[in-house]
Order: C-alpha cells, then sequence, then structure tokens
C-alpha cells in the first residue's frame, strides 16, 4: 500500500509538471487554434536561462528565499518576453494563411529555440546546484516526500487556481474567454484580440518557465533537447483533457503524470509513451474532444 | 413499391434538448418539384441533412424507394440517387471548374480498386468517357469556357451553377437544393428557374428549400411549410399562400426579427 | 503528355545521367535524395492530396527497413525477396493502426500519427518478439544479389533507388489522372461536399495511407540496404516532422514542390557541412521564412489538371 | 523545359570540382564519435585527442613522408547516423577510423568498415564487438565481461552483498554489461532479486526505484551512462532506499558527481584507472599537451583509450612502412606491450585488447575519488 501511494505521489509530482505546461498548451489552441510545437522549448530555455541567471546574480552560490523568487520572477519574466516574441514574428503573420503553415512555422520555431539552446549553453548536459532547495526529506507513515516535491506540488496547485479565477472571475479573463469563442464577435465588441493574444502567451510562456525551473531544480540534469519531451507528454495531456479548456489541461495533466506512475511502476517504464498514446486514442474515440472538452457541431 | 419516390415519416432530430424537426410526414413524387418552406431556423436545412445522411434523426423513417434509408451515410445516399447542393456555396475552390463537375462523376466511374496505382485500357476508357461527361454538362450549363478556372475565382452565380452541375453529373434521381436563388440578381433568379425546369424535363426529380416566393410559387407543384420543425400546411402553391397558419407562421417572425 | 508527366520525366533524365558525373560521395548524396524524394512523395499522398495531418511516416518507412533487416539476418531470405514483404507489411500495418483512427480531424489525427510512430520506436526498442536487435538496432544487413553477382558497388543502389523513384514517379501519375488521386483532393478541399457527391471519406483516406506507407516501406528497404544497417532512431518523431516539413514547405500536392523540399532538407545539409552544429537553427529560420512568404509553400500544386479537348475559352 | 540544360550543366560542375578536391596526397584519419548530443563531452575529447596526436605527428614530418588530415563525422552516439557516418568516412578513403564512444555506434560501423576493408578502433566494450572477428577491427579498452567478472567478485566476495538488483538501460553496452554481471554475480553465489531496465533520458525513474525499495536489496548494480546513473542515484537517496550503489565504468565522469549532489557521497564505481591515476609517463605527457592545446583535460579514460588505439594503429604503419590495411591489421594482431597512455597495448588474434586492470572508487563527501581495491 505504502508503494501504491509513493506511486501516487510520483505521478502527481511530474503530473503537476506536466499541468503547468499543458496549459500553456491549450490556453493558445482554444485562442488560436495552433499547436504551439515551441511552448516545449521555450520549457527548456527556461531551465536553462534559470541557471544561467542563478549564477550570475548569486555567483557565491548562496541560496536564500530571495534568491529562489528572484530566479522565478526573472525567469518567468524573460521567457515571456520571448513567448510574446514568438507570437509576434512567427505566428501573427500566418493568423489567416492556411492551419498547416503555422503548424510548421511553430516546427520551425522549436527548432530555432532549441538549436539556439545548444549554440548558446553548448550541447552538454547542464547541472543545476543541488542547494537551491533545502534538501528535507518528509516522511507520511511509509510515504517519502522531498521539499522540491512539496513546492512543486504546491506551487504549482497555486498558480492553476489562480489562472482559473483569473479566467472565470475577471473582465480580463472573460474577454478571453469570449476570443477563444469567437475571435470576429469578439472584435465586433470592442476586444483588443491582439493585446488578448499577447497576454495568452504572456501567462502560458510564464507557467511554462515555472514548470522550466522546477525541471532543473527537481532533475538537476538539463538538456537542450529535453523540451520535446515534456511538451508531447504535455500536449497528450492537454488533448486527454479536452484541448481549448483550462481545467481539462490541469485535469489532463494529472491524469497523466498519474497513469505514467503507475504504468512505470507496476508494468513497465519501458512501455510507458506506448501506454500514453493507447490512453489517447482510447479517450479519442469515445470522447473525440477529450474527456472535458465540449461536442463541436460543425455548421453544414 | 410505393407510389412515392421519397417518404419522411414521422421524422424527429434533436440537438441536446431542442428539438429542430418534430415528427415531420412528407412524401414526394417521382417527377416532382416539391418546395420546403419556412422562416428561418423552421428547420428545412436540417431536414435536407436528415434526408442526405449528414445527420441520423432519432425517430421516424425517410422510405426511398419503400427502403428506409434512416443513417445510410452521406456517400452511401449519393450512390442512391440523392444528390444535393448546399446553402454556403461548397465547392472545391482550389480547383478548376471541370475538376468540380468530375466528382460528380466519381460514383459512376467503373474504376477498380488497383486503379489508383495500375492503369489497365478499362482505366483510359473510363476516364476519357467521363470527362466527356463533364464537357457536356458544362456545356449544358454554360461553362465550357471556364474549364481550367479555379471554381473559388468565379462570380456567386456561376458558383450556384457549378455546385448544380456538379450534382447534375451524378445522374441524380432526386436533386435537393439548398436555397439556390440566394445571393443571385433577378436575372440570375430567371436564369436559375429555367435551369430548373430543364432539369426536371431530364427526368430528376426536385426539392427545394427556398425563400424567394415568386420562384417558389412558379416553380414548385408541391410544397410543404414548416415551422419550428414541425408540418404547418401542404398543398399546391396556392393552397398554400391563402393558408392563415403559414401567414401567422412568417409574421410571427417577422416579429421576433424586427 | 501532361504537366506531371513532363516534370517527372526532365528529373528523371538528370537523376539518370548525375552517376557519369558523380564521385562516390556525391554518388551516396545522390542515393540518399532518391530514397528520401521516395517517402517525401508517400507522405504528400496522405498529407498533400488526402489531407490527413500525418506526422508519424516514419514508422512506414522503418517498417519496410526493418522488414528487409529482420528477414535478411533473421531468416535468411536474400534481399531481393525482402521487397514483397518491406511494401506489404507497412500497408497492412497502415490499415489496421489508422482504422480507428481515421475519422478524427486534423490536430487530432496528427498527435495519433505521432503516437503510431512513438509506439514502433518503442516495439523496436524494447525488441519486442527479440528480433528488432533492441536500440542498437540490426547489422550486417547483405547487398543486392542478382544471379550469384553481389551489387555491392554503390553505383547499382543508386540505379535500384533510381528505379524506384521512376516506379513512385508512375504510381503518382497514374493516381492524378484516376478518381481514387481526385477523391483525395476532393475530400482534402471540403469533405462535406466531398461525401455529398458520393465518395466514401474513410475508404479514400485509407487508401492513401495504403499507397503512402507501401511506398515508404520500399524505401525503408533501400535505406537499410544503402547503410547495410538499421536502428530505431533513423525513424524517430523528428525523422517524421522533417517529412512532413518537406511536404509542407515544398508545396503540397505539387511534384516539383515536393522535390525541392527534399533537396533543401536533406542535401543542401550533406552539401553545407560546415555548417552542421547550426543547421538546425537556420532550417527552422527558413521554415519560419517560407512559411510567412510563401504560406502554401515554395512551389504551390496548380490545379486545372484536366484532358486537353476540355480547354478552351479564355485561360 | 529550357532549365533543364542549365541543371544538368550546373550538378556536372559540381561533380567536377568535387572530384578536383579530393585527389590531394594525404593520409586520412577518420573520427566517428558523438560530437554533438548525448555524449557530446565525451565525443569531442576524442576528436581533440586524435586531433593533438595528428598535429604532433604532422609538425614532426607526418607519416611516411606524407601528411595527415582528420576527418571527423558527428555520429551523435546514434546507430543509424554511425551507419552514415562511415559510408562518409569510406567514401573519403581514410586509412583507418578512431571510435565510436559507444558500442552501439560502433556496431552499427563496422561491417561498413570491414566490407571497405578500412581499420577501426574504439573503446566500446559489449562483447559483441569482437564476435565477427573482422580483422579491421582493434578494440582499445576492455570488454564488458572482464569488467562484470571483478565486479561480481567484488560484490558477492568482498562486500557479502546477498540480494543485489542490476539496472541497464536499452543500449547495446549497458544490456551486455548487465547481462555479463547478473550471470557473474550469480555464479560468485550472489542473488540477483530484480533485473530491470531504464529508459536513458528519462529523468524520472522514480517509479521503478520506488517498485525497487519494497524488494529492500542490499546493493544497486547500474550498468548504464552517467546521466542517468547521477540521477538514479540522487533519487534513491530521496526514496530512502538504504542500498549500496554501485556503478559500471560509463559512471565515471565528473558530471555524475554534479547530478547526484550530495547524494555521491559513497558511491561506488568500477572503471578502468581513470585519466589522473596513470602512472605512466606518456599519460602525464599527453595530458600536459592536451590541457595545453584545448585548456581543459579529457573528459574520460576513453578518449585516451582510442589514442592509444590511433597510436598503435600509425606505429603499425610506420613499422611495416606500407599503408596497406591488410598488412597493418597483421602487424597489430602480433603487437605485444607498445607502451602506450593507458598502459602497455597489446592485441589478441581477434582484435581485443589484453591485460587490462581495473580500480574501485569510492566518492568522498567532497567529490573527490578514492581508490579502495586492494
Amino acid at each position: 500500500m505504502d508503494i501504491f501511494l509513493q506511486q501516487i505521489v510520483n505521478g502527481l509530482t511530474i503530473g503537476s509538471l506536466y499541468a503547468l505546461v499543458a496549459l500553456g498548451y491549450t490556453m493558445v489552441y482554444g485562442v488560436m487554434k495552433l499547436i504551439n510545437f515551441a511552448h516545449g522549448d521555450l520549457v527548456a530555455l527556461s531551465a536553462f536561462a534559470g541557471l544561467t541567471i542563478y549564477t550570475s546574480i548569486f555567483a557565491d552560490g548562496g541560496t536564500s528565499i530571495v534568491a529562489v523568487i528572484t530566479v522565478f520572477m526573472f525567469t518567468a519574466a524573460v521567457i515571456a518576453v520571448v513567448g510574446v516574441l514568438l507570437e509576434r514574428l512567427a505566428y501573427r503573420p500566418l493568423r489567416t494563411a492556411p492551419r498547416l503553415s503555422a503548424v510548421v512555422s511553430a516546427l520551425g520555431a522549436g527548432l530555432v529555440i532549441q538549436n539556439a539552446i545548444m549554440l548558446i549553453w553548448g550541447p552538454n548536459m547542464k547541472i543545476f546546484p543541488s542547494h537551491l532547495f533545502p534538501s528535507d526529506i518528509y516522511h507520511f507513515g511509509g510515504i517519502v516526500i522531498t521539499f522540491t516535491q512539496l513546492m512543486i506540488l504546491i506551487f504549482s496547485s497555486v498558480l492553476m487556481i489562480a489562472l482559473y479565477l483569473f479566467i472565470n472571475k475577471t473582465k480580463m479573463g472573460t474577454a478571453i474567454r469570449a476570443v477563444a469563442i469567437d475571435q470576429d464577435a469578439a472584435k465586433l465588441m470592442g476586444i483588443n484580440v491582439n493585446k488578448i493574444i499577447m497576454i495568452i502567451f504572456i501567462i502560458g510562456s510564464g507557467l511554462g518557465a515555472v514548470a522550466g525551473l522546477f525541471i532543473g531544480i527537481y532533475y538537476r540534469g538539463i538538456t537542450f533537447d529535453m523540451g520535446w519531451m515534456y511538451g508531447l507528454n504535455a500536449f497528450v495531456a492537454a488533448i486527454i483533457g479536452g484541448i481549448g479548456n483550462i481545467p481539462g489541461a490541469m485535469f489532463g495533466g494529472l491524469i497523466l503524470g498519474l497513469f505514467n506512475a503507475l504504468i512505470s511502476g507496476y508494468i513497465s517504464s519501458a512501455w510507458a509513451e506506448t501506454f500514453t498514446f493507447m490512453l489517447l486514442i482510447v479517450v479519442l474515440i469515445f470522447r473525440p474532444t477529450g474527456i472535458l472538452g465540449e461536442k463541436v457541431a460543425e455548421k453544414v | 413499391m410505393s407510389q412515392y419516390l421519397l417518404e419522411i415519416k414521422k421524422v424527429s432530430k434533436f440537438f441536446s434538448g431542442l428539438t429542430a424537426i418534430d415528427a415531420l410526414d412528407l412524401k414526394v413524387k417521382k417527377g416532382q418539384i416539391y418546395g420546403i418552406i419556412g422562416p428561418n431556423g423552421a428547420g428545412k436545412t436540417t431536414l435536407f441533412n436528415c434526408i442526405t445522411g449528414i445527420y441520423t434523426p432519432e425517430e421516424g423513417e425517410i422510405l426511398w424507394h419503400g427502403e428506409d434509408i434512416k443513417g445510410t451515410p452521406p456517400h452511401k445516399i449519393a450512390e442512391l440517387g440523392i444528390l444535393r447542393t448546399f446553402q454556403t456555396i461548397r465547392l472545391f475552390a482550389e480547383m478548376s471548374v471541370a475538376e468540380n463537375i468530375m466528382s460528380g462523376r466519381h460514383i459512376k466511374s467503373t474504376q477498380k480498386w488497383y486503379n489508383g496505382i495500375i492503369p489497365t485500357p478499362a482505366y483510359y476508357k473510363d476516364e476519357k468517357y467521363n470527362w466527356e461527361k463533364v464537357g457536356k454538362y458544362m456545356e449544358l450549363f454554360g461553362l465550357s469556357e471556364y474549364a481550367t478556372t479555379p471554381a473559388g475565382d468565379l462570380s456567386y452565380g456561376i458558383q450556384r451553377k457549378i455546385e448544380m452541375a456538379r450534382a447534375l453529373a451524378a445522374e441524380p434521381e432526386l436533386l435537393i437544393l439548398d436555397e439556390p436563388a440566394a445571393g443571385l440578381n433577378e436575372n440570375e433568379t430567371k436564369e436559375l428557374a429555367d435551369i430548373i425546369r430543364k432539369i426536371q424535363a431530364m427526368g430528376v426529380t426536385i426539392m427545394m428549400i427556398e425563400h424567394d416566393m415568386d420562384m417558389v410559387m412558379s416553380l414548385c407543384e408541391y410544397m410543404t411549410v414548416i415551422n419550428f420543425g414541425a408540418w404547418i400546411c401542404e398543398g399546391v402553391a396556392a393552397d398554400v399562400q391563402s393558408n392563415p397558419a403559414v401567414i401567422e407562421a412568417y409574421i410571427g417572425v417577422d416579429d421576433e426579427d424586427e | 503528355m501532361n504537366k506531371t508527366s513532363m516534370i517527372s520525366l526532365g528529373f528523371l533524365v538528370v537523376m539518370g545521367v548525375f552517376p557519369f558525373f558523380a564521385d562516390s560521395a556525391w554518388l551516396a548524396v545522390g542515393i540518399t535524395f532518391l530514397v528520401f524524394s521516395v517517402v517525401a512523395f508517400s507522405q504528400d499522398i496522405i498529407l498533400g492530396r488526402a489531407g490527413a495531418f500525418h506526422m508519424g511516416h516514419a514508422a512506414f518507412f522503418g517498417l519496410g527497413a526493418y522488414t528487409t533487416a529482420i528477414l535478411n539476418t533473421q531468416y535468411g531470405w536474400p534481399i531481393l525477396a525482402t521487397w514483397a514483404p518491406a511494401v506489404i507489411i507497412p500497408v497492412a500495418v497502415a490499415l489496421i493502426t489508422t482504422a480507428p483512427i481515421i475519422h478524427l480531424r486534423g490536430d487530432y489525427l496528427l498527435v495519433t500519427t505521432i503516437g503510431i510512430n512513438i509506439i514502433f520506436l518503442q516495439v523496436l526498442e524494447n525488441n519486442l518478439f527479440g528480433i528488432t536487435g533492441g536500440p542498437n538496432g540490426i547489422f550486417g544487413i547483405d547487398v543486392v544479389t542478382v544471379f550469384g553477382f553481389e551489387l555491392f558497388d554503390q553505383i547499382y543502389m543508386y540505379y535500384m533507388a533510381f528505379i524506384l523513384l521512376g516506379i513512385t514517379l508512375f504510381i503518382m501519375r497514374t493516381l492524378d489522372g484516376s478518381k481514387f488521386g481526385r477523391a483525395m483532393f476532393y475530400i482534402n478541399k471540403d469533405d462535406v461536399a466531398a461525401q455529398s457527391m458520393g465518395i466514401d471519406i474513410r475508404y479514400y483516406k485509407l487508401y492513401a495511407f495504403a499507397i503512402g506507407a507501401g511506398l515508404a516501406g520500399a524505401a525503408g528497404s533501400m535505406f537499410v540496404v544503402q547503410y547495410s544497417a538499421v536502428s530505431p532512431e533513423a525513424f524517430d518523431v523528428m525523422q517524421s516532422i522533417m517529412f512532413f516539413t518537406i511536404v509542407l514547405v515544398g508545396g503540397s500536392a505539387s511534384l516539383p514542390g515536393v522535390l525541392l523540399g527534399t533537396f533543401v532538407m536533406f542535401v543542401l545539409p550533406e552539401i553545407f557541412r560546415e555548417f552542421e552544429t547550426a543547421r538546425y537553427l537556420v532550417f527552422g529560420l527558413a521554415m519560419i521564412l517560407t512559411m510567412i512568404l510563401r504560406p502554401r509553400g515554395i512551389w504551390p500544386v496548380k490545379f486545372g489538371n484536366i484532358p486537353a479537348f476540355l480547354k478552351k475559352g479564355k485561360k | 523545359m529550357r532549365i533543364l540544360p542549365r541543371v544538368a550543366a550546373s550538378v556536372a560542375v559540381c561533380a567536377l570540382l568535387v572530384t578536383a578536391g579530393s585527389a590531394a596526397d594525404v593520409i586520412k584519419i577518420g573520427v566517428q564519435a558523438p560530437i554533438t548530443g548525448k555524449y557530446a563531452n565525451e565525443g569531442q575529447s576524442i576528436d581533440n585527442g586524435v586531433r593533438l596526436v595528428i598535429d604532433q605527428l604532422n609538425a614532426k614530418g607526418g607519416l611516411l613522408g606524407k601528411q595527415l588530415e582528420v576527418v571527423s563525422c558527428d555520429d551523435e552516439g546514434k546507430a543509424q547516423k554511425a551507419a552514415i557516418c562511415a559510408r562518409k568516412l569510406v567514401n573519403e578513403g581514410v586509412l583507418a577510423v578512431i571510435g565510436s564512444y559507444t558500442s552501439g555506434a560502433t556496431e552499427a560501423a563496422q561491417t561498413t568498415y570491414f566490407r571497405n576493408k578500412t581499420l577501426q578502433t574504439s573503446d566500446g566494450t559489449s562483447g559483441s564487438l569482437t564476435k565477427q572477428k573482422y580483422w579491421t577491427f582493434f578494440r582499445n579498452s576492455f570488454r564488458n565481461s572482464d569488467q562484470a567478472a571483478f565486479t561480481a567478485t567484488y560484490l558477492v566476495k568482498e562486500k557479502g552483498y546477498k540480494n543485489i538488483v542490476v539496472i541497464s538501460d536499452y543500449s547495446g553496452y549497458s544490456v551486455d554489461l548487465a547481462d555479463s554481471a547478473a550471470k557473474s554475480i550469480k555464479s560468485e553465489g550472489g542473488n540477483v532479486i530484480y533485473q530491470g531496465k531504464i529508459k536513458s533520458g528519462t529523468q524520472n525513474f522514480t517509479a521503478v526505484l520506488t517498485k525497487i525499495k519494497s524488494m529492500n536489496p542490499d546493493a544497486i548494480y547500474f550498468a548504464g551512462y552517467y546521466t542517468d546513473g547521477g540521477l538514479i542515484r540522487a533519487q534513491q537517496q530521496q526514496l530512502g532506499i538504504k542500498a549500496d550503489f554501485i556503478g559500471g565504468d560509463a559512471n565515471d565522469n565528473p558530471d555524475f558527481v554534479k547530478l547526484a549532489g550530495k547524494s555521491a557521497e559513497g558511491t561506488i564505481l568500477v572503471n578502468f584507472p581513470t585519466a589522473e591515476f596513470l602512472p605512466y609517463d606518456a599519460a602525464k605527457i599527453f595530458i600536459k599537451d592536451y590541457t595545453a592545446k584545448y585548456g581543459k583535460a579529457p573528459s574520460s579514460v576513453w578518449a585516451l583509450m582510442n589514442v592509444d588505439g590511433l597510436n598503435a594503429i600509425l606505429h603499425a604503419a610506420k613499422e611495416t612502412k606500407s599503408l596497406d590495411t591488410k598488412t597493418i591489421s597483421n602487424y597489430l594482431h602480433t603487437l605485444r606491450d607498445f607502451p602506450g597512455i593507458t598502459g602497455p597495448v597489446s592485441f589478441r588474434e581477434d582484435g581485443e585488447r589484453i591485460n587490462t586492470k581495473f580500480n574501485i572508487y569510492e566518492i568522498q563527501a567532497n567529490g573527490k575519488y578514492k581508490i579502495i581495491n586492494k
């Protein structure tokens, strides 16, 4: 039983990271109907940028709450700017083009970011210092949870709840939802669509940046090509939950994290991705728009 | 064998609780031009979508030559001889006019499954025969000069014609026209009416939705009026025009609109 | 003679005389170009013609490669005998795996086809049934032997790939002039209208996947003989993305466009090896720029592939 | 159709230019190594090492009166890229190829080199590398089975572990080492309670480690690479698994300690003596020259092994005064105690290097190694 609960804790940790990344995909998809293939690479970029920011500001290698908060804020800001630039340069010119053109542009942008990371930081694995977070370990019965895991769980829940409230309870959130439903109508209602899309990219990239930093702090080793793996998993999570749907992305991320952990723990980690995609296919066969997605009827 | 070509029996269609069609009945005889009229949102296009298999009605029967075709997928419906046009024109916009009309010949083509990879003498013959047919339909609709022009580049009126030529190229028994005169000017509408009569003369039964009342009244031999998905009345032009329920349905809607 | 045939013929002539001017290094580049053009065309049948967002094509390419490799090294089949199964198995697998998902729209299909690719990779890496050689793959694949004569020299490889490309172009020409090819375009442009004209979307999409997988399998078989080794990472999702991109950057359903795409994505990097490290960065930028400047690809397709006797009046 | 003749002409011109460029009279030495990707560290060291040796030799007048040129090909540690590299290097007309770093990439290229009579020397340790008995292939390191036997004796006889878990990744080298180790442990009387595989680069190994925790092992033997090993060690500690961690040779990299952080302390690594522990003069000189040229020491002993392979081949060519690969190979097969950087170099008839020794290190709290074998 302890082992099972431990696997649940493991799964929830990675699941929250997926959820944070999935939110970026789902928000962009909801508004622009575009798979932002570069999002995973933004996550990787944030880990590298965060490491550099940390080592250049706190060269002495010291750590404190101030240091951690500074790194998170700085990195999120940098990645948000990159996200906005990405939209400006690679996606906005293609808003009226055939859908696949934007997909190719997104794939291209992903390649650019990934290889820029490689050229700037080199192809070798970079390693986060191990003392950024205290290495405390808590025991609950037979279950072990580290300080970092706890931070990931708490922090990502707070962010997700905040985002949910922002989208559903504020005027800006309503505008975002309006643009997601019908851009033209929203425009007629006086909503500045470009501004909304910019905000989407700021929030999405910011959340991705937080996930990237957590990945760096939790796993320590970061590579320039790691974004793809997190991106794909998160994207699958967003689809399972129902793409375009914000609670769907959170739900999908957690489900996928748990599912992965249980498959790896009880069947085989070697087949984890196979099971992931089987899950995706089964979900799509029974719920073509994801678990929380709404049914869309096409007007004929 | 039924005396009717198409019989709709107590057909109902619901969309998440809303009733789009409500136990509707209607009967179309072979060779007729049959009109479906009713205010916007009355469920006319939904009815057509049910007949052509895009939607499956929850209740009732759709009899084609006396056999229930409810739930048959759209491509099978076309093979049965029911072809349609769309309210919002749906052409293959980037493709040439000739290629658009050739799509009507799809179900008439005799090519075997391997002909997509391996050409045979029969394949060349079939291709030639069908392209010649396309030539004939282009001539019939006066489209020959646009043979290689992308359909999407042409005017609205011509696009309507292409859509009808495309459907007719499949040699249908029943041709379903969804607001064929929408967006056309007076001359074009007149021309359209002539074409529709010509099609009827070829032995094709026609069902149409149309808001242009002059056109409906002059063309349609029989018609059914529906509102909120339900039957209001039916009959020949004169009967329908004088029916108080019809007038009420239209005026009621006018109130809401204005 | 239509335009497709004319461009194909011209291209075949150029590629046919190429070996007379090339040394062995260039010959290898030529073989790569030929093999990957075939894969790109097969991807184009699915993506560019039938319009199915398919991003797992490397799986079918790899399936052909592995079929040849396994039959040759594990069961001792001569390479020539493996050609038929290297086409048939990818076709069968394509039909079985895509049948349940073929109805999915756009992006959903895209993600599930990535899934097919990833599942295929895991099967290879986990050495299912102990025949795939795991992550190392399979080494020491024979060369083609005809009547006891070993066709070891690269020039034979080149002309075998050349013949395969010829066959591919012939199939494309037949397809374009048949109801099958047209049906794919109709579905691509407007699926609702297509089915109302009696076109069975499912059937023709599967048809496209079957032809695409078969051709990719044949190309895979060539690929494995060329390098006498095969391993999973040659068929990873990145490779599928490359095939996907080639078609869209070059121009969907456009013969010269796809050739151009293949050349840009697979041959240029071989020539400009100095840029090795910055290569993908340049690629990425090129992809974005191409799409912004030419959203339909560098050399977009022109429709109007109709018999001459129908062409009259103005353009 | 008018563009066709132009295309044909330009193709012809290109081809001529290329042919003209490659006719110069130099001896080409190929490097096939993971210059980018996960093992870039190691690949770059191999490439640098080879270039250093060749530069030094060229400065002294070259080999048999000819200058040498290094042609590198990046195989990214991937088998398919390796096969492509093999084709390229053969097309370049190289005399010998140094590399690759991983057994998988080495094996994928082997057949092509053999068929084209090109010499190859690699540090790959999989048993299968010498199985084919290709006369073109020389292993400059040691076999996995040797290391496995050495490790098993240590684990079972010296430390007296009862229950041992063996983990590998999916690479050829790792599976081979893990299988050999499991076999040796059993034959020494130890008990392998679980033998599992992890997917390299996954980062999150908690699922499989949690499973292992329930088995209560005495020791975990990891036969994979440092990039995963460091993380496994760290996550093992986090989950509170008490077992000792023993890493195979590929864990011997400075990054292992960085990845594992504080958890690195107490880790045991088994490897061939690392560069700084090599007692030979040749080693000290080489490392000094290398550091002077590149500003850092070679990342591990693997580059040095490959340099030894290269030096042996150059030595053989000089002795036999021949550039015929078969002649060089015949000479190498009888080579005994050539003074190499990593100790005396001798080859067996099947291309296997003989007489290699191993060290056991324990990582200290400060991240330094301490030799603990007798």
